[in-house]
């Protein structure tokens, strides 16, 4: 009987799903928006930017990024976080590079399974010490990122693998393209959409943001949150892997420094992309235009000719920027959605 | 405080360059030399370095390699700290900061340790000799010549060098500045000098980079082992593959693919082990009272022959090697 | 008391029993400092002379006079990257002002000054934007080091007055103590007794435990943060200060990096990075730890790349230690429990 | 019917089961059984071990000994996704939603129902949690995130969770704390089904009226180990509580009657954009006033603003005629006001510290000497305090987090209490409170009126609101509708004025 009026008062939080959406919309559109202004604003000043050349140089640096920060998303939507990523895709290269080195005749996918399997094994190693060793994350990565740059240079030691020890397969690899998109752009994009499927579309996906959201509720949910957690470690390593390789292809000289301090880009683009840093939201799409976001306003301002001393400031200045607008974009929304629910 | 137990060279109070020097002492045995370079896993100073320890060899001393991963001052600091504790004899340094790392190399002087600095030099008031791999000036004269011969004598040039710290990258510019206001070099125009911080991706992207900006750029002079091999890698695989030429300093191994398919046609360097292997001799010189680094002063450099230290302590190496597709199959380092 | 597992929070954050504070995070870091110490001076050769402590301390004293406030910070649950940065650009204005001409007894307090503005940026951004602040200080770490490189371009300016520089390197009397420890250990009193001692430390344990809750007992949240960051920026302005005249030499890229040492000090220390647990104390221990293992390593001719390896293990295995002790005493407990009924 | 023989075995049995924490023994020796098609209630002063018993069923704990039997045979759960799979639903004392997901994802979460390629099928999610809902007759955006969701919408998500699971065993821990009768009236009929279709229900309440109503069977508690198990009827509530307590007690709510005084809190045309609006009343000192209505009729919201922790839009608040900044606890606290929020994990307390620093926060800057806190100053008075509620805890060093529901409840009222202030404002101040400690709370706020404090009370327990209250403001839909004082107040009257007019009809 009365039931139904002890509800009345609630209808006024009653938000349409329309809302919600836009809300969803709206967390990306901030980047985007100022990815286009970027853009824009740098071809009218060079035309040659929106060159063939200089577009297929963006997506290709875009492609190493993205595909670490999807990894980077993952971990940090389960309240995680992964600073080894830039150790472990130096390792990953160095390995890649010295194995086709040694046997030219490698084709290419068995050294990207390579990459793939060494980055997970370094992952794996991550997950376990977090989950059974109840270290907070940031404190393992840290660790890692520091043992394993070191056991990089312990191997690679001073040689550096040069271009024309690798094989030509390999570094076609790297730059070549099918159907006109480069191959790492290809694989890049493939990363993407699955990753965005299992996530949004898939129990585990959905799981990831629960134990990220509260980790205490996910136990009790009876999620298996050990398997997850040690699960996501491994798919950021195993991206991270992969990102070696395309590395190694893509640069054609690796030595024990690859990819060191790409961490910090990484989280970067991630948090820039609206993952929350303590878990439980965002989206590897907008991990992907973070890290599209980071590449362009490196180009942009080599080719705008910035004086050279500048270009770092700007970067910064632009990073606080983007994530100056996105909060600004949510918080219009969140603001319409308490209006929406007053007058119902 | 540090006791000089086994630097005998020292006792005879030779620590500061007033001290007189005895050319015609014996070399002494067993001289322990520690080797800090710039930066540990750098090609190009493994090389350098592999030349003291062939030097070292030679001279029945001990040699010694340290170094932090990364190129910073502070952390060569802390090395030093460390080579005065271990009351090593010599120490040879590429400073990363000329400035930086003087107080702890005074402190490792005070304790009789001798400082030989090689490659990038310290401040000349901290270290008793400076190997320089080939004056400056020789330098910038050899990267404008060949810049000017391969632009045809006019067009635009850009440089695509090391971090913007770099003493002697700077060094070289600012010759290669001066040469190019000279009347002889009007055609030639310096449009851009980017930074790749001895960071093979950075570079890469710098040069991408020059290229776009700079449409009609004739020459990218890089005076970098680190940018010029970047650099040459993108041209090769780009689309301005033999309409821009790329000179600049590099070795032999990281560029003869690009020699071969025409992507670099001359570039020069020193010998690099050559650098080292001096450093090794001058450095054992010191510690056996033949030199003290005051001007004028003799020593013999094994299959180098004789060095005559110029100015402030300054020891030249000699020209440095043009290579091109001719000669480069000779060279392997 | 150390992190818990999530599942059974009670196990570990329970009662304080002796065996337990043994077992606790910072103690156990505390006991390793000094094991490390002891063992250092007894096992490596010249390890044990004045001139190497001296030494030492040197190396010790930025990382942790910047992890003081750092601590703070992160027990409220932020976090501030952009120490290192800040103290690059302090150092680089401190040589234009030196250049310039200013008296080194005016350029001093200014560096400081500075430093406590270029906080208060960070504070900004995260108090009144409300970003997140690993995202803004990641961004304030690229501004500053490029706002750096735009004061002092591709100088580096020296020739800063005997006086200071030598007081800088020097010892008290000429003995074994050198002077900078005198600034420290005042800056770590204080420090130690505000976060341990007086109502602010309570409120900042408080802010990290919950925000809601301490905005409910009438904390101003936003405000403590803010002047948090102020304070982290005055130190690390202050070390800048100090680093250029050890060096005596004003670079950019004077200080780059060391806010990873840094943070690994805190978190070794045992404070969670998700605030509202650890001491200042531990903190210290950590910091020395990690200090004196390097220079023991370092004078036993390891190599850097090992050292890499050992600071990342040490890392990891500190914290999880105690975790294992505790696990391990739950279930001796547990098994006891079950003895007993099954006498009674 | 069933109950009076339940079925020959029972669905499962605690057997000597013995949990304990450190020294705390939460549970001692305690067996009872659990049959199907029969509600079996567990009562017991708070820390008495209620709750534990529910997290070794849930497999949260593991038994330190003893064991449960589960359709005879022995199970030993060795996390909650067991029990799950065992068929056991639990809704935990304290709400656990995960605050960015949706209401309805929040409510299938770890069962989605799965389409083809094994995708989650979106439409049977939200066609899943609508049932559940409009089961529960209530109406919940179930696109909104539950983050921001009021205690008590929180309470019906988790009940809504629980009986999506459709488990042989539902175990309820104060399920009904934070809900007002209503809410609790359609519980009841829909726990009824669940029993009349075979399932067995546990269910914890501090309500006696609420156990009458739904159980057959009854277990009491007291100090972790088992008093008794009897079938309802053969036990009065006063034997009832006479076992928990192991004392007789009093009257639960004995008012003393007071003057009151000259006015000392002023509130005026309070408004706050879409959560209530033009708010005025006044409390005078040694009142005390009562805000009733249904769940989510905006009293916290009120209250909140009122002390400051929310900004409002207009209005003003004052307090012995001094007119309070908005948005500043502070100043409320400066000028002697406390709240006791309604949710004590998120608002009232830090689960991670300890009793001691919870109870002195905020007066910390009191208690210092010389702007410092040495010496045993926040130990004696965090003992005085936590003693005069009779707190049951091991040492005042113990998180906070490790009490039990109710205890922890009184850490709040002490840190509040403790700041000894003129006007009290308490939001549910005796939600998740066991009889005996209920009489202490309420003789404590009629003593403190006594006194002369202003008492401003949010409470959904109509009883409490008729015992204790001076005043009766009902608020519904964010307006206050109705001012009935003491001699007035009736069950009818306010409910009738917190339905509105409709209820009539
Ligand atoms: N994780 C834990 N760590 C330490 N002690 C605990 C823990 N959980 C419960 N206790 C203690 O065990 C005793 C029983 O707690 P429990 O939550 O079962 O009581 P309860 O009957 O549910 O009380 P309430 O009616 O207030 O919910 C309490 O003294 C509590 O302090
Ligand atoms: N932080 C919040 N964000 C958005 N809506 C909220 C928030 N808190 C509460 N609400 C909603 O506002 C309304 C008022 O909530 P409030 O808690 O004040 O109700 P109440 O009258 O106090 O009932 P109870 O206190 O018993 O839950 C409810 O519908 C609730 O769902
Ligand atoms: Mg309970
Ligand atoms: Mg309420």
């Amino acid at each position: 009987m009365n039931a139904t009026k002890a509800a009345t008062p609630r209808r006024r939080m009653a938000a349409p799903q329309a809302i919600f959406s836009t809300v969803f919309k709206a967390r990306e559109s901030g980047i985007v928006l100022a990815l286009i202004l970027l853009i824009a604003f740098t071809a009218t000043r060079n035309s040659r930017f929106l060159s063939a050349q200089s577009i297929r140089d963006i997506l290709l640096g875009t492609a190493i990024l993205a595909v670490l920060a999807v990894g980077q998303a993952i971990v940090m939507i389960t309240r995680n976080i992964d600073l080894s990523v830039g150790s472990v895709l130096g390792l990953s290269a160095f390995a890649v590079g010295s194995l086709l080195r040694d046997n030219q005749g490698v084709p290419v996918i068995v050294a990207l399974l390579a990459g793939l399997v060494l980055g997970g094994a370094c992952g794996v190693l991550n997950g376990v010490l977090v989950r059974f060793g109840q270290v907070p994350a940031l404190v393992v990565t840290l660790g890692t990122l520091y043992a394993l740059r070191g056991v990089n240079y312990l191997w690679a030691g001073g040689q550096q693998i040069n271009a024309d020890r690798l094989p030509g397969s390999f570094l076609d690899f790297g730059n070549q393209a099918i159907l006109g998109v480069p191959w790492l752009v290809l694989i890049g994009l493939v990363v993407l959409v699955v990753a965005t499927i299992v996530l949004r579309g898939y129990r585990a996906g959905r799981e990831l943001y629960a134990m990220g959201s509260s980790p205490q509720a996910a136990e009790l949910a009876g999620i298996k949150v050990s398997r997850n957690t040690i699960a996501a470690f491994l798919v950021s390593g195993a991206l991270a892997g992969l990102a070696g390789v395309l590395f190694a292809a893509r640069f054609g000289t690796i030595d024990a420094a690859a990819g060191t301090g790409y961490e910090l880009n990484v989280v970067a683009a991630a948090v820039v992309g609206g993952v929350a840093v303590f878990g439980g939201s965002g989206t590897v799409w907008g991990a992907g235009l973070g890290a599209l976001l980071l590449t362009v306003i490196g180009s942009c301002l080599a080719v705008l000719d910035i004086n050279q001393f500048w270009q770092q400031a700007i970067v910064g200045a632009l990073i606080l920027l983007a994530i100056g607008a996105d909060r600004l974009v949510a918080s219009r929304v969140a603001r319409a959605l308490r209006k929406r629910d007053s007058h119902v | 405080g540090g006791t000089t137990k086994d630097s005998a060279g020292a006792n005879s109070g030779g620590t500061q360059s007033t001290a007189t020097a005895d050319p015609n002492a014996a070399a002494k045995q067993g001289v322990k030399m520690a080797f800090l370079p710039k930066q540990l896993n750098n090609p190009y100073s493994d090389i350098e370095v592999s030349g003291g320890k062939t030097a070292l060899a030679e001279l029945k001393g001990e040699y010694k390699l340290v170094g932090p991963n990364d190129a910073s001052a502070s952390s060569q600091v802390s090395y030093i700290n460390t080579l005065i504790q271990q009351q090593q004899d010599v120490i040879g340094i590429a400073a990363n900061d000329s400035n930086a790392v003087c107080p702890s190399l005074n402190q490792a002087r005070g304790a009789g340790v001798k400082v030989v600095a090689f490659d990038s030099d310290a401040a000349k008031d901290c270290r008793d000799v400076f190997v320089n791999q080939a004056s400056t000036q020789g330098i910038g004269d050899k990267l404008v010549e060949l810049a000017s011969k391969l632009a045809g004598g006019s067009g635009e040039v850009a440089i695509l060098s090391a971090t913007p710290n770099a003493t002697n990258q700077n060094a070289w510019i600012e010759v290669v500045r001066a040469d190019l206001a000279k009347p002889e070099h009007a055609g030639l125009k310096l449009v851009k000098i980017a930074y790749g911080n001895d960071e093979d991706q950075k570079s890469f992207q710098e040069a991408q980079g020059l290229l776009q900006s700079y449409p009609n750029l004739k020459v990218i002079i890089s005076p970098t082992t680190v940018g010029i091999a970047a650099a040459a890698r993108y041209l090769s695989s780009s689309s301005y593959k033999g309409k821009v030429a790329l000179t600049g300093l590099g070795t032999p191994n990281q560029l003869r693919e690009y020699v071969k398919n025409g992507t670099v046609t001359e570039f020069a360097l020193w010998k690099p082990a050559d650098v080292g292997y001096l450093a090794a001799y001058a450095g054992v010189a010191l510690a056996s009272g033949q030199i003290t680094g005051a001007q004028g002063q003799k020593f013999k450099a094994g299959r180098l022959g004789e060095y005559t230290i110029g100015a402030n302590g300054e020891i030249v190496l000699g020209p440095p090697t043009v290579f091109d597709s001719a000669n480069i199959d000779n060279f392997t380092f | 008391m150390s992190e818990a597992a999530l599942s059974e929070p009670a196990l570990t954050r329970g009662r304080a029993s002796w065996a337990q504070r043994l077992a606790s995070w910072d103690t156990a870091v505390i006991v390793l400092a000094v094991l490390a110490l002891l063992i250092a001076s007894g096992a490596v050769h010249n390890f044990g002379t004045s001139r190497n402590f001296t030494f030492l301390l040197l190396d010790l004293l930025p990382v942790a006079l910047v992890a003081l406030p750092m601590t703070f910070v992160i027990v409220t649950g932020e976090i501030d990257l952009s120490v290192a940065s800040t103290l690059g650009l302090t150092s680089a204005v401190m040589g234009l002002l030196w250049d310039s001409g200013l008296s080194i007894e005016t350029i001093m307090p200014l560096c400081v000054v500075l430093g406590a503005v270029l906080g208060a940026l960070n504070g900004f951004f995260v108090t009144v934007l409300r970003l997140p602040s690993l995202a803004v200080t990641i961004g304030t770490m690229a501004l500053y080091r490029g706002l750096a490189l735009v004061v002092l371009g591709d100088q580096a300016v020296a020739g800063f007055p005997r006086s200071y520089t030598s007081w800088v390197t020097g010892t008290v009397g000429g003995g074994v103590v050198p002077n900078l420890l005198i600034p420290l250990v005042v800056l770590a009193l204080a420090f130690g007794l505000v976060l341990h001692a007086t109502p602010v430390g309570r409120k900042v344990y408080a802010v990290g435990a919950s925000e809601q809750a301490a905005r409910f007992a009438g904390i101003r949240v936003r405000q403590l943060k803010f002047w948090l960051y102020v304070v982290s920026g005055a130190v690390a302005g202050l070390a800048g200060v100090l680093w250029t005249l050890r060096y005596s030499s004003a670079r950019a890229d004077n200080g780059f990096g060391i806010e990873l040492a840094v943070v690994a000090a805190v978190l070794l220390g045992g404070v969670s990075i998700f605030g509202g647990k650890g001491t200042l104390p531990g903190v210290l221990a950590g910091a020395v730890l990690l200090a004196t293992v390097q220079n023991a390593l370092r004078l036993q001719d390891v190599s850097s790349e090992a050292l890499n390896i050992v600071t990342g293990a040490l890392l990891i295995i500190s914290v999880l230690l105690p975790n294992l002790v505790t696990s391990a005493r739950a279930a001796v407990r547990r098994r006891r429990a079950m003895i007993q009924e099954g006498k009674g | 019917m069933m109950r009076q023989n339940p079925g020959p075995a029972p669905l499962l049995e605690v057997r000597d089961v013995s949990k304990s924490f450190g020294a705390v023994a939460a549970v001692a020796g305690v067996s009872f059984p659990l049959y199907a098609g029969e509600a079996h209630a567990l009562v017991g002063e708070n820390g008495a071990g209620k709750s534990t018993i529910v997290k070794m069923l849930a497999g949260v704990h593991r038994p330190d000994t003893g064991t449960l039997v589960l359709d005879g045979a022995p199970v030993d759960f060795g996390s909650p996704a067991e029990a799950r799979a065992a068929g056991i639903a639990v809704i935990y004392q304290e709400p656990t939603l995960f605050p960015d997901l949706s209401v309805a994802e929040n409510i299938v979460m770890g069962r989605h129902p799965r389409g083809r390629l094994g995708m989650i099928d979106r439409a049977a999610v939200r066609a899943e949690a609508e049932g559940l809902f409009s089961r529960l007759g209530v109406r919940i955006d179930i696109e909104r995130p539950a983050r921001g969701l009021s205690i008590a919408d929180q309470q019906i998500v988790e009940i809504a969770k629980a009986l999506g699971a459709d488990a042989r065993l539902l175990i309820m821990d104060e399920p009904t704390a934070a809900l007002s009768l209503v809410e609790v009236e359609r519980l009841f009929t829909v726990a009824g089904t669940l029993r009349e279709e075979g399932a067995a229900i546990m269910f914890i309440s501090h309500r006696f009226e609420e156990i009458t109503a739904l159980c057959q069977r009854v277990t009491v508690m007291r100090d972790g180990r088992h008093v008794s198990t009897d079938p309802i009827d053969d036990l009065t509530v006063e034997e009832m509580v006479r076992r928990m307590v192991g004392r007789d007690l009093d009257a639960l709510f004995p008012k003393q009657e007071v003057e009151p005084g000259a006015v000392v809190l002023e509130v005026e045309g309070l408004a706050r954009q879409g959560v209530f609006r033009d708010i005025s009343f006044s409390v005078r000192a040694g009142e005390i006033v009562a805000l009733a209505g249904l769940v989510g009729s905006g009293r916290s919201e009120v209250v909140q603003a009122v002390f400051g922790v929310d900004e409002r839009d207009a209005g003003s608040v004052r307090l012995n005629g001094k007119r309070l900044r908005a948005g500043s606890p502070k100043a409320a606290m400066a000028a002697g006001m406390a709240l006791v929020p309604e949710d004590r994990r998120q608002q009232g307390l830090l689960m991670d510290l300890s009793i001691e620093r919870n109870v002195n926060l905020p007066r910390s800057g009191a208690l210092a000497r010389l702007g410092f806190l040495f010496g045993g100053g926040e130990r004696r008075e965090a003992r005085r305090w936590t003693e005069r509620l009779r707190t049951r805890y091991g040492r005042l060093t113990d998180a906070v987090g490790t009490l039990s529901g109710g205890n922890q409840q009184k850490v709040v009222l002490a840190k509040w209490l403790a700041t000894d202030p003129r006007v009290l404002i308490v939001d549910e101040p005796t939600r998740g409170i066991d009889v005996g400690t209920k009489a202490e709370v309420h003789r404590l706020m009629s003593a403190l009126a006594a006194e002369g404090v202003a008492v401003l009370m949010v409470s959904s327990e109509l009883p409490e609101v008729l015992g204790m209250a001076d005043r009766v403001l009902v608020v519904r839909e964010g307006r206050i509708v109705a001012e009935i004082p003491r001699a007035e107040a009736t069950e009818d009257s306010v409910m009738f004025a917190a339905m509105g007019q409709e209820a009539a009809a």
